[in-house]
Order: C-alpha cells, then structure tokens, then sequence
C-alpha cells in the first residue's frame, strides 16, 4: 500500500468518486484549471472534464445554493469552499435550504451533497484563514460534520460523505494536510460515520479530540506516558453523527478525561461533549472535565497564532491537572 | 413594456394562443382566485397560519407557468401558489402547508416543484442548479424560477444571474414585481428603471412584460422557455404587476399607500380582461362562469377537507424527518421523550 | 409607573435613545413607515424623521454592512432584522467584520452598534420564523449577545446596548412580546450587562434561562413548589458577558441544576453552561446538571410546535428527575 | 472605454492634470512598486506571510486615489497597498500586517483608511455605510472602495451598489478587473460585456477606463468624487488593467495562463507609460529616476526596519483586543494561561 499525506490521500478518494459515480461534480474557486489552492483537486479536471470539474465565480452563496439544485435534480455534488473563513456567506443556504429540504418535503425531495471546508489554524495565514467553527455546523440541524485526522481517513470518510443520502459537511484540516503521510488503500475503504477511532489505550484518562488536534494530542500523551501517565485518546472523526457510546464508555473506564478543540472556547463541540459526559457520567467522574481549547478571540494573525492553538504544553498540563483531581 | 391584450379586451397584435388555450387559463386563474379568497378567509376563521395573497397577480403566474412542460421544474415563494398549481402541486399540499404542516412539501413524484421558498432571495440559484443537473444529465427539463421586487435586493439573486449567465443554464426567471416588499416601494428598493435591465449585468436577456395580461405573459415565457430549452441560456422576465391585497394576513396595506392606488390596480384586474377579450371573441358566458366557479369551488373544498382530515405529525415524526438515518444524537433525543429524564 | 408590554418597553426605549443621542439611526426592513412587522418601531419614524428611522431594501447583508460602515464612521446605528432566520445572509458580515474590527485595528476603529432581531418559536409562525441559535452568536468572539425576557428588562439592555462601545447582538422574545405587563421606568433604567437576575430565591434546586424560556421555567417552579421543591430561578439576561459567578454561586448553594433553552442541544448555549457547571463546581454536584432543550431537529410548523418548545411539563419533569438524582 | 495617455506615452485629448501633479504621481508610483518589489522578495525570504503583488496595476491605484482629500475614506483590499498608502497609511503598517501581527492594521488617528479587506466582496458596503454617515453628519468626506473583478460576483458587491443607489451615497466603487480572480479569467466571470454596465441595474453611472492610464483614471475619478462630493451619488468605474504577477506568493500562474498574455500586458506597463509622457515633454531625467528610486528605497527599509523591530503581541494582548473592557469569560481565559487549570 502507498504511503499518502492527507492531501494526496483526498486527491485519491476524489479520483476514484469521480470514476465510480458519473453524476458526482465538483464545483468551486479555482479546483480546475489550477487544481485548488491547497491542490486537492489537481489534475481531475483533465482528467474527468471540465463539466464535472467546475471552476465557477468568486459566490460562495451561489456554490453552495448551485450544488443545492443540482442535489435536488439528482446529481451528487461535492462543492468546495476555498477556506472555513469564507464559508460564512454560504452559511445561509446551509442552514435555512441544504439542511431542511428533506425535512421541509417529507423526504420527497434530499440534498445529498458534500462541501469540502479546509479549516484551522498553524500556517501563519492571512485573517480569515484559520477559522475552526465546527460547532455552527454541528448546533444546525440536518448536517452531518465530518472532520478526518489522518490520510486513511480522510479518503474514506470522503468515500462514504460522497454516498452519504444527506448532506455533509466535511471539515478538512490544514495543517495536517502534508504533515504526516500514512497508509491509504487504493481504492479507499469507506470508513463509517458515527465511529470514533481509539488511537491510544490507556486507563488513567481519556483524552477526545479530531481533526488537527488529534496529531498533537497523541503527542500529549506519549509525553504524559513518560510521566506515568497512560491516556486512552478518542479521534471522534464525525461530530454529527457522534459516538456516543465510544466516549462515555471510555471515560466510565478511566473517570477522567479532557477534550481538545481548537474551535473557540463558549458553545464549542468541547462544550457539548462536556455536557454530555456529565450527564451520562457524573457518577464514574473523578474530576471535572477539562477543556482545552481556542480562545473566544479572533484566532491571531501569524506571529502570535502560538497563543491561541492548543499545543502539547497546554493539553498535558490540563491531563495532569485532571489528575490531580481539581 | 410588452402589451398583448388591452385593459379593455382587445388585442394589440397577435395572441401567442388559441382561444381554446385562452379559455384553459382563464379557468385555471378562476380556480387561482377562488383558492386564494379561500385562503384569506380560512385564515380569518384561525384554521391557517398566516396566508399571502396573490390576488392580481394571476396573469403572470398562471400565463409563465403554462409554457412549460409537465415536467420542467418550479422553483417558487410562498405568494405563487397559482404557479406551483398550474405544474401540478396540489391545492391540498399548498392548504396543508399553510395549516403549518410538513407535509404540504411533499408534492407526489413526479411533480417537480419544490415546496414555496420562505427565505426572500435564497432560492433562484436552487433553480440555476436544477437546470445544470437537468443539462447535465442530458434531459431537456428546463427550470422557471417566480420571485419578486424585494428579492432582486438580494445577494443571492446577484449570484443566481451571475452563474446563469456564466453556464447559461435553462433557467426562466420571472420576477413579478408586484411594486411593494411589504411595506417598501418599488422605487425605494432599487434605483435602476426597470428590474428587467438588470439582466443586462449578467449577459442575459431581459424582458419587461405587463404583467396583468396573460398574452404578453405567456408570449415572454414561450419566447424565454424556447431559448432554454434550445440550449440558448437563460432569460430574465419582469411581469408588472400589483399585489391588491396585503402582504400577508398579518400587514395593513392602508399604513403605507393609499387607497387610490389600490383602486386603480384593481381596475387593471388580469382576470377580468381576459374575460372581455373571450367574451368578444363570443367565447364567454355567464353560464360558463357559473361553472367554472362552481367547479373550482368544489375542489377548493375538497381540498381544505382533505388537509384538515389529517392528524397532526407526532413528536417523533419531527426525528424522523431530518434524515434518512437518524443521527446518534436524534436517537437519543427522541428516547428522551417518552420519560421526562434529562430532556 | 405605567405597565408596559415587552414590545411597547422597546419602542420606549428606542424612542429615548434616539431622542438623547443624535448619532443613532434605525435601519432595516420595514422599520419606517409600517413601524416594522412587530410594530416596535411604530411612529419613530414619523418623530424622528425619515433619515434616522430608514427602509432599506431586502438585503441583510447590505443592512449589517451598512450599519458597520456607519458604526466605523462615528455613528451608533441600531438594526433590525425581522426574523432570526433572516440574519443568516448577515452572518457574514458580523462574523467576519463587525465582530473583528476592533481587533483587526488594535483598537483604532470600533462598531458601536446593534442588530435587534425577534427569535424564537411559540406562535405558530412559518418556517424560519422561530429560530433560537443565540449559540452561534455566542460562539463569535467579538459580539456581544443580549436576550431580555422582562418589559423593564427588554428597555433598560437595550439603553445599555446602545451605549455599548462593542457590537451587541440584541434578541427579542417573540413570543413573549405581548405576553406580559410590566413596569418599565420612564425614563427606562439602563441594565447593566453581565448581571444575571435572580427571579426567584430557591434551595432545593437552580433553574437557569433566558429571554423567551422565563416565563415557562418560572411557573415549573411553581408548580415545583407545589410538590415541595424549591426552585431557584436565573435569569442570565446577557450571554456574552455570562454572570459565571451568579451561577457557579447558586449551583453551589443548591447543589442541582436544570439549564432550560429553547435552541438546538448539540452545541447549544446550555451545553456551555453545563460544561461551564462542572469544571467550577463539580464537587458541589448531588446529580448532573440536566438540559431541557430543543431538538437537534428543525422547529416544526404550527401543528407539532410544541412538540419542540420546551414546556412547563417538560421542565418539571427533568427538575424532578434532577432532584431524584437520576 | 476611456484613454488618454497612449503607450507610446503621446496624449488623446487634455491631461486633467498638471505635469507637476504627474510628477507627484509618478514618484508615488515608483515608490508603490518599490514597495511591491520589496514584499515579493521579503516574503521569499520567509520574513512575510504570503504576500500579494499589484504589479502593473500602480496606475489604477494611485490616480484613482489622488482625487481624494486627505480626510476622505478609503476602503479595499489586500492588493490595495498603493492606494491605501496614498491616503496616508504608513508603508510600516503594511507591511507589519504582512508580517502576521495586527498592529498592521491600526494607522494614525486622522488616516481614514481602514484595514485591507482579506474576504472578497464584503467591504464595498461598508464604503456605503461611511459615506452615508458622513452626509448624515454633515461632513463633506466621501469613500473610495477598491475591489477586482472577482469580487464583483459576490452578492455583497450587488447589495452595496443597490444600497448606494438607492440612498445615494457618496461613494465611488473602483472595480480593478485585473481579468483574474486567482485562476479564474475575467470571461469566467460573469457574461456581461463590461464591468461598468454592471452599474445599470443600479442607477448608477458606471464608466470603463484604461487602469494601465493613469490620466485617464484620474480623469474618470475626479468626476465621481466631485459627483459624490456635491451630492449627486455613487458612480462605478471600470479600471481595465493586469495582474502581471502572481495572485499571491502561494500562487504559479503558470498553471493557468500564458506567458505571452503576461508579455503583452508587460508591455503596457502603466509606470513607462508616464515616464515616456514626462520625458517628451522635457520633465523625466535619469537622474531623477534614480534620485526618486534611491528615496524610495530608503523609505521602504526604514519602513521594514521599523516593522521588524516591533516584538510580537502577547497572549495576554489577544484577549485586551477584543472589547473595549473584556467580557467575564475572557477574563476568566485569561487567567488559564498563565497555569495549565482547564485551560
Ligand atoms: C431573507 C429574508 N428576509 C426577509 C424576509 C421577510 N419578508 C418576507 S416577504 C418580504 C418582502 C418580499 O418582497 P417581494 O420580493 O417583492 O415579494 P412579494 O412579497 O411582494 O411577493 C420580506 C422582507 C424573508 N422572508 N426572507
Ligand atoms: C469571501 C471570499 N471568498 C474567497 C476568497 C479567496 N480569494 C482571495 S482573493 C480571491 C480572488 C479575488 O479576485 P478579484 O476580486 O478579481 O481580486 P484580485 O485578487 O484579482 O485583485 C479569492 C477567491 C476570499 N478571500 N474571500
Ligand atoms: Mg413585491
Ligand atoms: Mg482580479
């Protein structure tokens, strides 16, 4: 099997999507002729033509609401949307169209898209490039949110988004994308929704995160095992649908856990899962849930980014102050 | 302005149908009217949510529409329930949903016209990837999408145009503007002369057409669905038209304009006109009329009991609708109400 | 004093801050000559003239963007936008721009305004027109987020509110518009932010709400009382700030706590709290911290509304189920 | 489409300016580009985060720009440097924002140019809103928006030009259609001929100039700033120019154009242009030439100098820049980073 990064890993997914499905199209800024500015669509266009590799207008609203008829009249769109920070505007047709027309029709009519969102911070991008506001898809109603944290993943939980009956949101995480490569079967095995994968066994604490954290909170916790620590550490891999059981199992186990989010501090998908374990295991706990995370800041322009992502530092010291039980 | 059939009933030029096909219209408009009298009426008695009427405006819905084919789409708001009627949605989905039911969205298959868009603006560009699929996958199914003055303020009829005119999808816009967003004037939400002009911005054609006469209507939209359906890209429509009732059950029309105004509109009615032109032609009768509102009457009925017949959805249809599986959470959600644990 | 309707306490109030301030203008749909669809602008325009009290055309974007430049260019602009789900095209630009510009200057330029919106479900209106996602603006740094749920309430935040050197996100109970009467001081009497309410002094457990929810809560811990339980009532009145210590305090005091919000679950404002709740006062915990929310559903029409709504049974029960520690 | 200065660097018709003004504006120019140079190369020595050339576009920029009054508005985009610095915000404060540090984005009281706008389309409405309170409080300042001609797609850019035709702000949209967004050509765009007929559907005059011209820019924007100014509303103008570089350093325009495109627009480099007008007419010497480079370059390394000299903001200052006064909870995160408690 081919070693990939997480770029290549999706280039790979959308290849064999693409060849498999002739009603899958991708449409967005720039993903044909130049292939995508983080290059996830390189090559497809000539690949698989340009009416199904679709460089459209600078209209993040217009994608969004296009790739929405298209779904509607039977097609399998896969929009892409250049970074998180300009997903706002398409915000919109997410929430009050893509999510509900299922809803609104009695199942008479479905959306089954995907849009593809490059997200988070760790490149010293300009403002706007850094955004991980995973919670506004998670809190709406009627979208799945899938966030991968290695290239295996991410090529499978494509696979599976872009068969997916509903829409999805698929977060994709930036500086994972050429951070580490791994293997990914060719053709990519579709890796379920609602499946959180547990990346370390350990029975001290239960460390949950995904996406761009996960890589540095196994980090954490090859730190913390030097300590004596042994974390267990959960990559939740989908938001929506979330694995419940996986998570409340496994703090039951240890009564202790902590959960890391890069996404701002107040009603984060940190906040939900801490919420959850409370009321699913207030009794196994041994002390309070810790939750590490961005700030409710602006995330910080490059020389000061440092500041607001959660790095090893501030995720084993939250596991050791878990551990001291205050 | 394109103008086919004078206020008085004769005709301007040639009409763009037979008078068998005018007689058609004419009734579908009577059965328009007689539902959307009903609507303010049951709205009245508390057995609908709020109810927007389209009255004047039957011309430009019902003359658009008939130039479609049964299976082209229809992309539409919640005052163009005589445009989703006429391409098959049926009046006891259009009550159902006004009762403030989900399943008045669920039209029977085969019947492509998507549930009335709430949202002002959000749903043309719904219409410009209909019509891409549609192309796409090699049918020859066109999209008419019904909007109106407000909506042209939005940004996302910008992007709709914009795509449309860039991948000349088959797309029919027909904007009604029926010269008030609620309580704005049409002068007051754009400063260009005419909202067809503002095709112009797109590449596209634009037509500005009387929209309370149903011949120059349905001659726009013949001239605008050919050009679609032929591959010739989309078309921009403006039907002048007037809303002559209040914006919905809930606005007083006598807090923003006068009376005047109104009186003057209701003079123009589309309805009446096209009844002096087929009287002229010998093509009307009081009796026919009679029957026709009797007909129309019946099945309005019939309509209402149909939708008030049925239960209301239960809580857990509310978890059921959203997806195709329910999620995890959903799942617990729904558990939660049976006992009072947690929820 | 005279009693007044939440909604005639707001058209008091916009009445005096528009009299007392000549920088502040109202904008938004309707807002001038019908006196807005809610009818709380009614007559401004006509007493303030027709430059200061603006129609604009349909376009919610254009209507934030506006008022941002307005706010940048020194004056202090107020909003409205007629429904929460119609802010989603607007979304954008408070995200993107009116919740940054202070940060993106280091303070040079500020947007001192405020975007009134009704929210909430409870009167049978069409879709769209009942949305409760104040978590979304709680998760945007930058914004504050203001939700009354008294007539002397609703006037005296909104004076603060249009005093504010900061945006505020200001969401007005639809359903509870009309449904009492109140005192409000003419003059109002300016609220601070920050300064949660305490409605009802009680030991057994604390009930937290907000805006549309109080009234409900409040009369569960009649009804509560009635089976012998003594319920303390929060009202948070500002979510951003949030009176932690208001509520750390009392769930300290009572050991229990039910957190009552109409929104979506997942990611919802209560999550936060309950989060929130168990990090400072975990050990203080005889049970978990219970949720009574909406569905991760979208709010049904008329006919299964209150399906959704949190109701008065809905909330006794899980303050029961609280109290017996479940 | 509007030209007055010919490559050859010979008139069309009357300069609106002076050879003195021409000089100014030329020296600005070369100090634009010195700037421009100089990010390019900084950013490939890693002392920049990306950085986004406006090579060949100086013209557009600073002869829109020398209409203005010093106290006027200007409002645009991260390729607007020129023209931002020509009203007054310091090449220090550019580049600091290029650096990655916010500071970048707070020039001196009395400088009314706010921070480039990294979202496309966003910002012209904000330009709308500034004019408009300026009128409102009587003030004579007017707002200069820059944007490209990708931005003209967003729905932002359609309800900014409705705002300002509908309420007849003082405002002057400056539309660069530099023909690419990134990869994607003016054609693909939108299918209207022309940017400035976009203007129509506004009521707004809307006026095609040569962008590589810098008189012909600075004709066109002194008639829509003495239009704004004396009350007569918005206009929209068409700067026809080049991106000759790349979008941004993370950009290869390699894989979507040709080098023979670039070479011709090279070719209409708007700063020979001037110098081969000047220097016919006896007002260009080498001399000057390098005495103007040498001045800029000192400028600009002073200007670097200072923005490196700058030690980075500290986690403490993410959460004073917030608010005003912070909110609780960011007073309470605050306090998590100093111990690692929960934080
Ligand atoms: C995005 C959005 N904003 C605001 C509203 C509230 N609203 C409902 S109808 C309407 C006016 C629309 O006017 P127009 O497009 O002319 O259509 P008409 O009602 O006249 O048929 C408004 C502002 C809405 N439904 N959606
Ligand atoms: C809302 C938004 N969408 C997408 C982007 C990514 N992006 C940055 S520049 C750009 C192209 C803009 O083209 P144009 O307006 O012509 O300006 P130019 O870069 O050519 O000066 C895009 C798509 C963005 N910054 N903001
Ligand atoms: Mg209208
Ligand atoms: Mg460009």
């Amino acid at each position: 099997m081919a070693e990939r990064n997480l770029a290549q890993a999706l280039t790979l997914a959308l290849d064999h999507i693409l060849a498999s499905d002739p009603g899958v199209l991708l449409l967005g800024e720039d993903v044909g002729v130049t292939g995508g500015v983080f290059r996830i669509t390189d090559g497809l266009q000539d690949k698989h033509g340009a009416d199904r590799v679709i460089d459209t207008p600078v209209a993040e609203s217009g994608i969004v609401g296009a790739a929405f008829g298209m779904a509607v009249a039977g097609l399998r769109p896969i929009a892409e949307i250049q970074f998180l920070g300009f997903a706002y505007p398409a915000y919109d047709q997410m929430v009050s169209h893509v999510s509900r027309i299922r809803n609104r029709s009695r199942h008479r009519f479905t959306a089954p898209l995907v849009i593809r969102i490059p997200y988070g911070a760790g490149i010293g991008a300009a403002e706007h490039h850094s955004e991980s506001t995973e919670a506004i898809f998670a809190h709406t109603p009627g979208l799945k949110v899938v966030i991968p944290s290695t290239p295996a993943d991410a090529a499978g939980l494509l696979l599976t988004a872009a068969a997916d009956p509903d829409p999805v949101i698929f977060l994709e995480p930036i500086r994972s994308y050429r951070r580490m490569r791994g293997e990914v079967p060719d053709p990519p095995k579709p890796v379920p929704f609602g499946e959180a994968a547990v990346r370390r066994v350990g029975s001290d604490l239960t460390l949950i995160a995904y996406g761009a954290m996960v890589p540095d909170v196994l980090d954490a916790a090859e730190h913390l095992a030097g300590a004596g620590i042994e974390a267990e550490v959960l990559d939740l891999r989908t938001l929506v649908p979330l694995d419940i059981d996986a998570v409340i199992g496994s703090v039951a186990r240890t009564g202790r856990a902590a959960i890391i989010q890069e996404g701002h501090r107040t009603c984060g998908f940190a906040a939900e899962l801490a919420a959850t374990i409370q009321e699913e295991a207030l009794y196994s706990l041994e002390a309070p849930v810790a939750r590490v995370t961005g700030w409710d800041t602006v995330v910080p322009l490059r020389r000061a980014e440092h500041h607001y992502v959660p790095g090893v530092e501030r995720i084993v010291a939250a596991a050791e102050s878990v551990m001291a039980g205050s | 302005m394109l103008e086919i059939l004078r206020p008085d009933g004769s005709l301007d030029g040639d009409s763009p149908i037979s008078l068998a096909e005018t007689r058609r219209l004419y009734a579908a408009m009577i059965s328009a009217r007689t539902y959307d009298h009903k609507g303010t009426a049951l709205q009245k008695q508390g057995r609908l949510a709020t109810y927007a009427s389209f009255e004047g405006q039957e011309a430009a819905q019902v003359g658009a529409v008939a130039s479609l084919q049964p299976d082209d789409w229809v992309v539409a708001t919640y005052r163009d329930a005589a445009a989703m009627w006429m391409q098959g949605y049926p009046w006891v989905n259009l009550f159902l949903g006004r009762t403030g039911d989900e399943r008045g969205g669920s039209p029977p298959e085969g019947v492509n016209v998507l549930p009335p868009s709430i949202t002002v603006g959000a749903h043309m560009i719904h219409a410009v990837g209909i019509g891409w699929a549609e192309r796409h996958q090699r049918s020859d199914r066109i999209a008419m999408t019904f909007f109106g003055d407000g909506a042209t303020s939005e940004g996302d009829f910008h992007e709709a145009m914009n795509f449309a005119g860039v991948f000349q999808t088959p797309v029919v816009f027909v904007c009604q503007n029926n010269q008030y967003a609620i309580s704005t004037p049409r002068h007051r939400q754009t400063a260009s002369e005419t909202i067809a002009q503002k095709a112009d911005a797109y590449g596209i054609p634009g037509r500005q057409v009387d929209g309370n006469d149903l011949l120059a209507v349905r001659s726009a939209s013949d001239e605008a669905v050919a050009r679609a359906r032929d591959g010739d890209g989309p078309t921009l429509i403006e039907a002048v038209t007037f809303r002559v009732g209040a914006h919905t059950t809930a606005d007083d029309p006598g807090r923003y304009r006068d009376r005047a105004e109104e009186d003057e509109w209701r003079g123009r009615d589309p309805i009446d006109r096209v009844r002096r032109y087929l009287e002229g032609a010998g093509e009307w009768t009081a009796e026919w009329q009679l029957e026709l509102e009797e007909e129309a009457a019946a099945e309005i009925e019939a309509a209402i009991a149909e939708a008030e017949a049925l239960d209301p959805l239960e809580a857990a249809d509310l978890f059921a609708g959203m997806f195709a599986t329910p999620t995890v959470q959903l799942e617990r959600q729904r558990t939660m109400l049976g006992g009072g644990s947690h929820g």
